[in-house]
């Protein structure tokens, strides 16, 4: 790489390159009071791209409610906390790295794993479980095949490696993500609320210190490169690509949490290397202090010969972490590090002033205001516009459910109703021996271990629904976690997101932005439910194509007593059944709709929060006080596939009959949950909720009874197609 | 019949971690004097002759399959083998 | 009486060990630093236990084997008292030579984590004797290397003497003759790819596994 | 200093899931001629000239830690490199 002059920066447009446009360099110039050299620039362009400064999605972010009584610590950190009582707090945060996937599935996957854990554990927390949330093109691809297998392989992998249980997720499929598919994941900690920690490297003279392993030129520009467009051309071009160390992540791991349980009194702060590497984490805790800093590159540990300044700044590396020792204690973290087996290099100290100095080989090679990098760079608020294909007919897709059974099998076998145990059975679900409900039901539940308590956990989003009605789309994904966490017998928490979108130059993208968040928001609002931290990865485009808009939600809920505990699957024979919540013909965006169209299309049915919430209180209501003995909210594939799967677990049938026209099996109306209720407990329940039985489990049979059609289905023939649909469309 | 060698390593400027951890064994076994240690992958394949050019077709396979081309390189051998084939 | 469990660097089964000892057998557990030359003195039995020594980049259980503690590991099963491998510590223990054979790729080359079902082919080994002979018990599996191999003459031997005390009811990962656990020839040193501290408490499913601890150590509760 | 090359594989007598799915995969890309595919791993390592015979240090690390003499057997080239050693 050659380092060009300032001047021949400006007259080549490098900057240009780097994603910033003409007005950034100049304001660069301007708060520089002079041309920014090769360095600087470089360091500006990573800063200050959309990954780092969220430029384009700031305005559209602070619309999230972010506070409550719970919260003790909202965006801007690591990761978001909430207190759960006994001193105790849980930290959780996800992230996406979509761009690293698509090029590299194994790695870019292993490593965005690697990324998130980091987070958590940077902020004093122990990692506790880690959810996914993938969505790929259609199966019949044989690259996509590929891209999915690689994928999860680096997700279980890393997880498996490090010690921390993958316990849920979520998958979709659609030819809009065939170039660019998703991968985000999300890490949950556990953290003794005393042992919080910030990312603030504070008081002059303290020192700064260099964690974990070597800095080579991978992921070098990778921020810049998450901030722009994907096409067929750059695929060739992409910088070294990140591999994972899981095992280097673990002693780093361990290493830290020793540092913050045991040395507290001698740590400033800490936060991890991610995006952009070793400028954003350091630049990033002085200007949170208010201080500056001189880092000396000479002594930042090299996996490789002859890097420039701007290439370890910038570099990618993976399983690294800058700390914030106070002065007067190096040998002593040194010391600590060795016994993990993990390198500790003090590489530079804190100023007293805000300037952010680097040295190399005996001189400064950038001298910057921290501030400048870190909180002045542009906020935009883009054009946008509502996209016409929001205002078709809602004009009725009715389907065909004259062959009930058969309908019921193939939509069972469809890739994203399958059960999904080929993936996560690739995940070590269960070490740390706290997961007491796994992978297969509405949340993933782990214990608190000392306590009655227990979280529950969920990601969820319907990009269908986002993509016919993106502020309704962005309502229903919050709605829909908490109506999982709400069917496990949890409380809402709080979320944290992942924003994937399109490039948000295009208009009609910066709508679905503005609209799906505006829509989250006010289902945050709703639930209680504060955004305490998130991630936002936009340009998600192939060759021109936006994927749908795919807010992911990652949800977290307090279960309060084990005794709520609740999965889906029904337990006895004999036992009334349930629906909470009002059926209509609701088809538009519906699997049933893709299935027998190949379209998704029309006018999104109607939703309404109040109701949602009226329902999840129902149910919440009906867990706690002991009325119940399953409860699965019905989600994709409706009614008909909720209590499908209620049944598959212990092999119990059920006899329903249901007044509606067998097609309304079928329909997504929202706010639903299916019920499984002991005789005992059947007036009790029916005062509750003023739900009428539908029918009541038992048997080797699944039967229904419409208006119109009917059906019997064997409930092992049904297990077998839907547990094996996925694995064999993988083939 | 063709005996191919193919070997594949990291890039030079990609983290191996395996690599590092072998060196690392190997100096707390005593062999303070490697240096170096990339590990690899090695597959040996059996061809069978058709009319087509060996040369490309291992070149492919490589590039197609055994390699992936993002971060490794590879290296084989060919060599035809004069046996009689059955 | 201690009960020790070995730590490697990337162990990380250790506390889950750790706490079925102390919560549900109500014994006292140390943990035993991989770079620890001796074992503490009153050590009734030695438990390694899974996860992933220094990433297992090598070979499951290949780098583990050399780290200091290990010889004394060897002095204490040399003198027939009980140690238990428990996953990647069953890999350790084979890469050791404590135990025959060696532990390959999954067939399906899948890592594979679920509940799986057991046969107890041997219910008079210190590590299974609270079972009945034959009995189908659940312990689950994780793993992406645990498929079991050794070659003809040592399968014999094993069989033979009864050296095989589990096997999968359905083969998970392609092991040799349905291998999921086995005894040295003294039946001292056991190995097994099940995590039996998974399977220790109701509500993670089951307390299969807890009967495979109790095993042992009511064996020296008795010895006492 | 020199230059060794290990190569390790499963004994012959040994299933290789490995060479197996790479095997299957070719002939999915119609390279249909591949008869046999065994994957193994390789190591590069560069080691410091000592008073020891290097022959027998690369044997030694073979059967100490880079193979499973159990399972797995190695061959090994040794070039001893010209070049002026810094
Ligand atoms: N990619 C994945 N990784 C891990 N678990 C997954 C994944 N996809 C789905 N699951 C699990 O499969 C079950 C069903 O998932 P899903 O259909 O998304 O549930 P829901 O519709 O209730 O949100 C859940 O327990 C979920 O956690
Ligand atoms: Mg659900």
């Amino acid at each position: 790489m050659i380092e060009l002059q300032p001047r021949e920066i400006e007259a080549q447009k490098l900057y240009e390159q780097w994603g910033l446009s003409e007005a950034e360099f100049d304001k660069v110039q301007e708060l520089l009071g002079r041309l920014p050299n090769f360095t600087e620039t470089g360091l500006f362009a990573a800063m200050w791209s959309e990954h780092c400064a969220y430029k384009n999605s700031k305005p559209l972010l602070k619309q999230f409610p972010t506070t409550g009584k719970n919260i003790l610590q909202g965006p801007g950190e690591g990761a978001g906390i909430i207190d759960i009582g006994d001193g105790q707090a849980v930290v959780f945060k996800a992230e996406s790295h979509n761009h690293p996937t698509a090029v590299e599935p194994y790695q870019g996957a292993a490593t965005g794993v690697g990324g998130i854990i980091r987070d958590i554990f940077s902020m004093g927390a122990r990692p506790i479980a880690m959810l996914d949330s993938l969505h790929f093109g259609s199966l019949d691809d044989a690259h996509t095949k590929y891209l999915i297998d690689q994928t999860v392989a680096g997700i279980g992998d890393y997880g498996n490696c490090i010690g921390i249980p993958t316990v849920g997720g979520e998958m979709t499929f659609e030819d809009v993500y065939q170039g660019n598919p998703l991968m985000n994941g999300m890490c949950v900690g556990l953290l003794d609320s005393v042992q919080q920690q910030k990312g603030a490297a504070a008081g002059a003279g303290n020192l700064i210190f260099y964690v974990g392993a070597k800095t080579g030129r991978d992921g070098i520009q990778g921020a810049i490169f998450a901030s722009a467009e994907f096409n067929d051309e750059q695929e060739s071009q992409r910088s070294a690509v990140q591999v994972g160390d899981p095992f280097a992540e673990k002693m780093v791991m361990e290493a830290c949490l020793d540092l913050i349980e045991n040395h507290a009194d001698i740590l400033v702060g800490i936060q991890d290397m991610g995006a952009a590497g070793l400028v954003s984490s350091s630049a990033e805790m002085g200007a949170k202090a208010g201080f500056g800093m001189d880092l000396n590159l000479d002594l930042v540990p090299q996996r490789e010969d002859g890097m420039i300044p701007y290439e370890l700044m910038l570099s990618e590396s993976q399983e690294r972490m800058l700390l914030c020792i106070k002065k007067g204690y190096a040998a002593e973290v040194i010391d600590l590090f060795n016994q993990y087996e993990t390198e500790a290099v003090e590489i530079g100290t804190v100023r007293d002033d805000q300037q952010y100095i680097l040295h190399q080989h005996g001189e400064v090679v950038a001298d910057v205001d921290v501030k400048a990098l870190v909180d002045e760079a542009p906020v935009y608020r883009k054009p946008s516009a509502r996209p016409a294909r929001l205002d078709q007919p809602s004009a009725g897709f009715e389907p065909d459910a004259s062959k009930l059974a058969d309908t019921l099998m193939s939509v069972l076998q469809q890739p994203a109703i399958a059960s999904k145990e080929s993936v996560y059975r690739r995940y070590d679900s269960q070490v740390q021996t706290n997961t007491i409900v796994l992978p297969g039901s509405d949340a993933a539940v782990i214990r608190v271990r000392g306590t009655n308590k227990a979280l529950a956990m969920t990601t969820d989003a319907n990009p269908r629904y986002l993509f016919l009605d993106p502020h309704q789309g962005g309502q229903i994904a919050v709605a829909e976690a908490a109506r999982n966490i709400v069917a496990s017998g949890g409380v809402p928490l709080g979320i944290t997101d992942c924003l994937n979108f399109g490039s948000p130059e295009d208009p009609e993208v910066y709508y679905e932005l503005e609209q799906a968040t505006k829509g989250m928001s006010e289902a945050c609002r709703q639930f209680e439910t504060p955004v305490i931290s998130g991630n936002v990865s936009l340009y998600n485009e192939f060759n021109g194509e936006a994927i749908y808009p795919t807010p992911m939600v990652g949800m977290v809920g307090l279960i309060e007593s084990l005794d709520y505990v609740t999965t889906q699957s029904f337990k006895n024979s004999g036992d009334l059944l349930y629906v909470v919540g009002e059926t209509k013909a609701d088809f538009n965006g519906t699997e049933i709709q893709k299935m027998q169209t190949g379209q998704i299309e029309g006018q999104l049915f109607d939703f309404d929060l109040a109701t949602e919430a009226a329902n999840q209180q129902l149910v919440q209501q009906a867990i706690r006080t002991g009325l119940v003995n399953s409860v699965h909210d019905i989600s994709e594939g409706g009614l008909a596939v909720a209590v499908a799967e209620s049944t598959f677990d212990n092999e119990i049938g059920a006899q329903l009959n249901v007044d509606m026209p067998a097609s309304w099996l079928f329909s997504e109306t929202q706010s639903r949950f299916v019920v499984s209720v002991p005789a005992t407990h059947q007036a009790a329940f029916e005062e509750l909720t003023g739900a009428q039985a539908i029918g009541q489990t038992g048997g080797d049979q699944l039967t229904i009874t419409t208006n119109d059609f009917d059906m019997n289905l064997d409930v092992k023939t049904a297990k077998k197609a839907w547990k094996e649909a996925l694995a064999w469309q993988m083939k | 019949m063709y005996s191919v060698k193919v070997y594949v390593t990291y890039k030079a400027s990609i983290l191996d971690p395996q690599g590092e951890a072998v060196k690392t064994a190997l100096h707390r076994l005593d062999f303070t004097n490697v240096e170096s240690v990339t590990q690899g992958k090695y597959f040996e394949l059996m061809i069978k002759k058709t009319g087509k050019n060996i040369d490309e077709q291992v070149e492919e396979m490589c590039t197609e399959l055994l390699t992936n081309t993002n971060m490794e390189s590879y290296t084989y051998e060919i060599e035809e083998l004069t046996t009689v084939e059955g | 009486m201690k009960y020790a469990v070995i730590r490697f660097p990337g162990s990380n089964c250790d506390w889950d060990m750790f706490y079925v000892l102390r919560d549900q057998l109500h014994v006292e557990p140390i943990f035993v630093d991989y770079r620890e030359t001796e074992l503490p003195e009153d050590v009734a039995a030695v438990l390694v236990p899974g996860g992933f020594s220094y990433g297992d980049y090598l070979r499951s259980g290949a780098i583990a084997r050399f780290a200091p503690i290990m010889t004394d590991v060897k002095r204490f099963a040399g003198e027939g008292k009980p140690v238990l491998g428990i996953c990647n510590g069953f890999q350790i223990l084979t890469e050791a030579r404590l135990l025959p054979g060696g532990l390959r790729k999954n067939q399906h080359l899948e890592f594979v984590c679920q509940q799986q079902e057991l046969f107890v082919q041997n219910n008079q080994t210190a590590f299974s004797n609270q079972f009945e002979q034959g009995e189908k018990v659940m312990i689950p599996v994780a793993h992406g290397d645990g498929n079991y191999y050794c070659d003809e003459s040592t399968l014999q031997q094993l069989k033979d003497n009864h050296q095989i005390v589990l096997t999968y009811s359905e083969n998970p990962n392609g092991s040799i003759d349905d291998i999921a656990g086995i005894v040295n020839e003294q039946g001292n040193v056991m190995g097994m790819m099940p995590h039996p501290e998974r399977a220790s408490e109701d509500i993670l499913g089951g307390t299969d596994g807890l009967r495979l601890f109790q095993s042992f150590v009511e064996n020296q509760q008795l010895q006492k």
